[in-house]
């Protein structure tokens, strides 16, 4: 079971993250903490999500999360992004039940297994909450609810 | 005496358990404790039996509850050395004791702008929290004993640190994260001699070794139920009974008074003044019982079991390539409670292949977050041992230790 | 549905024990309830198979534990109509969820002089000890609604009473001595009319029939384990989230936090932050299973039966000569919480007697001396029932009372 | 075993109490609270014991206790009525494994059977703590302690 948590391409994005690092300009910026672990998180982004970046500390799954999410999300359309976010997020809170569709979560199907562990879904979702609000300070939405 | 250690082991249930397809190896008791079929099989009889609110009744169970839960307040009371019962406040944990101690000294010390509390770096957050909280309130100033690179307690400026406006110094007896045992001698020498008091954060120190109120001279000191072999939600402040006397209520309602009127309060002696509402009843003769066992094993024996233990282990965790240990790398003024890190691995991941081979640690900041700023890491991960820990079971965390260092090669 | 007390009863270990020589008839429920053997079995359950600290740990053990206590939460805000389970903060009581609001309602409603806080002469001393505190902490002046002749709160005086300096009224749900059971809704359209908030002490309402905290429309209440089949060492606070989100933090410490360094602390949401310490793990998830049984029997039956039992207590107390009731004379607007005075007989006479025959009644001032001086005795004597009581029971109460009487004769 | 709670001379001293009733003059006064059951006492006496009064509400042990006080004590001296207050206290605490000595305790060995009831030995004692302190403000001390 262990192996479903920690996949290769897991550790690969742990071992080797994609876009990793602050940089400059940006329109938003979040800093989140996950209070049990201590892991942290600071996201940026431009308003166009032309370019997504961040720096951090954590585990190998919050830390991988980041890399995939950057990879995934940047140079997205505000509505694509909003639908893989929510894809992701679907695929966290569904405690290892949920089906993850490779076309839209990509290296993001890797995390299926991280659902059957509930202490360690608040890992791979850090990023990801943090991008919602760094992007909702940079002015796009990309709130569930606001689909409907 | 040594522990038999067979023998000791038969009597938690939980120890027969296995954890994904592995034997249950529990290394996580500074954490809380597992408990001994004598202690579940107390509460449960006082449940089954002798169910009753306490110092209410006239009536057969009211008293047999109340002659049970005043009996679990001697045995405590005698365990920790106190000069009478009545200095035991039964409180829900060591948190709450704290608070207690936290939210009337406002009151009893008449704290305010340019009095000063004192605390360390190595606290755990229930005795860092409550005191900035104070501090806050009645604009007096916070200071620290810093922690050495061994991880020790820090006390080259004592004389500094603890000066006239000392009010009091609330210090941890053994550190949670660190392992380190703290002698309190020089500490309560200086701030009795500036006339401030001190507490004894003995939530870590009670469970492991003989812990005398007396001798250690100190003025208040916390413990906690959960972390001696006790159940949940009972915990105790111990207090010097003149020092209980002056201080008022804090969590006031039935229990606490004399008598009301709507107009006004008069409240009872210690520590009935500071019990509000129905106390933790069954989880007090629960500790009761636990104490009865810790006494029965011998505080001494467990003690020097826990020794062994960490020495062995000490060498273990050395022998495991990328291993580091923060605090004392030997058994000398430590306790069976040590953090380390893996190298280039996340402690969290640390934790979750050691769970998949059954071993239990915890991992994290330990609610001990300034410790793990002091050493530069956001995290530790840390095993912990109690009377019921064997050498297999550090064994079986070394071993596990080697296949965390291959999933992350 | 009628309960069917037979099977209700086997579920009971207690209720099989004899008291100097007779069986038991445990007519205290309003002190304390007893347990039933599917509560017991939960907690012994998590103690033998599932210990670990909560909230802190990513290991099997403490993630089984996390999810019981997490869960416990979940049935208990279901079971109150809260709008969400983070609405729920564990308290080990009563008394310390309403010292939760008393102590921290001087920052979050910036109390001072001029403001006025609002409670009655009906209160348990849990619900009016902390408010005198807090009007002496910050020179707020308490105010009160009276007691009718017939026990009854008298809201007569509301608009002047509750007026636009009152930042807070806090009354109980249901008297724990009068057996009155208050409708609050006047009150809170008032309380909300001029700004102020509702705190409602349903320690022995929410064991007894249904309680909605949305329907009620109050902004706090409080209510206890140990009175609803649980164990001790648990209570809860509801609060609605805005409003917990404004309170600072009270019993402070580990858990509570978001960030901590030594300089300051930020804390966590609620009901975290006002979870300080270990909670009570095991006594949460007990009162979880309390909640399961309760719900199966379900609490329309639970309260129609005590309907029944009050109505054939009320009559056959009533029969007895020289036995006056206090509080509401028939079965209307009241619950199964009967208190009485015997012509010439001291109720701790009266209940020293009843003890001999197996009969446990409370006597004393039940905390809450102001109603024992309202009617002019120093104390009463109280039989109060639960879902497990019979006709038969109220049948030996009667006779107790006669041989009260020729004692006394 | 009630019976011997519920004694004769208990019930008849609880009906008919000696000495009831607050006088002047006296030299020491005191009032005391059993704050579980909400019994009162108040007691008075002079300071060469010619007189103790006392009023109060309470169970029938405690009315009863105050009345046998007023009948052992009233007009003995300080050393007499410390002994009688010790040997009161002993029987009181001594958890129903004491004998009581009837030339000593007079009527006061009724009280035997209460020692078998550890709640209610606080109301028979009530009267007898009030003494104590009523006595020691009057100047006359029947503490224990003094004796040795
Ligand atoms: C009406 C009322 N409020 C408050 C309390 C206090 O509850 P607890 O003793 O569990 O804190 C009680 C019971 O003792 C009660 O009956
Ligand atoms: C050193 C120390 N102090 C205080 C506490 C708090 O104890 P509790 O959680 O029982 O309140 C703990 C344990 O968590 C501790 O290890």
């Amino acid at each position: 079971m262990i192996d479903q948590l920690y996949q290769d391409i897991i550790l690969d994005h742990y071992k080797h993250p994609h876009g990793r690092g602050l940089r400059d300009p940006f329109q938003g910026e979040a800093h989140h903490v996950n209070p049990t672990c201590g892991d942290e998180i600071t996201l940026r982004v431009t308003e166009d999500l032309s370019e997504i970046s961040y720096d951090g500390m954590g585990c190998s799954i919050s830390q991988a999360s980041a890399s995939v999410l950057h990879e995934l999300l940047k140079g997205r359309t505000p509505g694509e992004a909003f639908e893989i976010h929510e894809a992701f997020l679907a695929l966290m809170q569904g405690r290892g039940q949920v089906e993850p569709d490779e076309d839209v979560l990509g290296d993001g199907i890797a995390f299926a297994g991280v659902a059957k562990y509930p202490a360690r879904v608040k890992c791979a979702l850090l990023p990801w909450m943090a991008f919602k609000d760094a992007a909702a300070r940079a002015g796009i939405s990309v709130n569930p609810e606001v689909k409907a | 005496m040594t522990l038999d250690l067979v023998q000791v082991r038969a009597d938690f249930p939980i120890l027969t358990r296995e954890i994904n397809g592995h034997p249950l190896v529990y290394l996580d008791s500074a954490n809380t404790s597992q408990k001994p079929r004598q202690v579940l099989e107390a509460m449960q009889d006082h449940q089954e039996r002798h169910n009753g609110n306490v110092s209410r009744s006239v009536h057969t169970l009211g008293t047999e509850a109340t002659a049970a839960y005043e009996g679990a307040r001697e045995k405590i009371a005698a365990f920790i050395g106190a000069a009478r019962p009545e200095e035991v406040v039964f409180t829900k944990n060591s948190t709450e004791a704290i608070n207690l101690v936290a939210w009337t000294a406002s009151d009893f010390l008449s704290l305010g702008p340019g009095d000063e509390i004192v605390v360390s770096e190595m606290e755990h957050h229930s005795n860092l929290v409550p005191w900035q909280l104070l501090c806050q309130r009645t604009g007096a100033t916070l200071r620290w004993f810093g922690v050495t690179d061994e991880g020790r307690l820090d006390e080259s400026q004592l004389d500094e640190l603890v000066n006239e406006r000392t009010k009091l110094v609330s210090v941890v007896h053994m550190s949670n994260i660190l392992g380190t045992i703290n002698d309190p001698a020089r500490i309560v020498a200086r701030a009795h001699e500036v006339g401030a008091l001190v507490m004894l954060d003995c939530s870590q120190s009670v469970p492991h070794f003989p812990v005398n109120v007396a001798d250690l001279g100190v003025d208040f000191i916390a413990f906690t139920g959960h972390k001696m072999l006790g159940p949940t939600g009972i915990g105790a402040l111990w207090g010097r009974y003149e020092l209980l006397e002056r201080m008022p209520p804090f969590l006031a309602g039935g229990s606490t008074i004399e008598t009301v009127t709507m107009a006004g309060t008069t409240f009872a002696p210690p520590p009935a003044r500071f019990e509000g509402g129905t106390p933790p009843i069954t989880e007090a003769i629960g500790l009761g019982a636990a104490v009865d066992y810790l006494n029965k094993l011998g505080m001494e024996n467990i003690h020097r079991h826990e020794q062994e233990i960490t020495a062995y282990a000490l060498k273990a965790l050395a022998d495991v390539p990328g291993v580091t240990i923060f605090g004392p790398g030997t058994p000398e003024g430590r306790g069976g409670t040590v953090s380390f890190a893996v190298d280039g691995v996340h402690p969290h991941d640390v934790g979750q292949i050691l769970d998949d081979l059954g071993v239990e640690v915890r991992v994290g900041h330990h609610c001990a977050r300034p410790v793990c700023t002091r050493f530069g890491v956001p995290a530790m991960t840390r095993a912990s041992f109690y009377l019921y820990t064997t050498t297999d079971e550090i064994d079986a965390l070394a071993r596990g230790l080697e296949q965390v260092r291959k999933v992350f090669a």
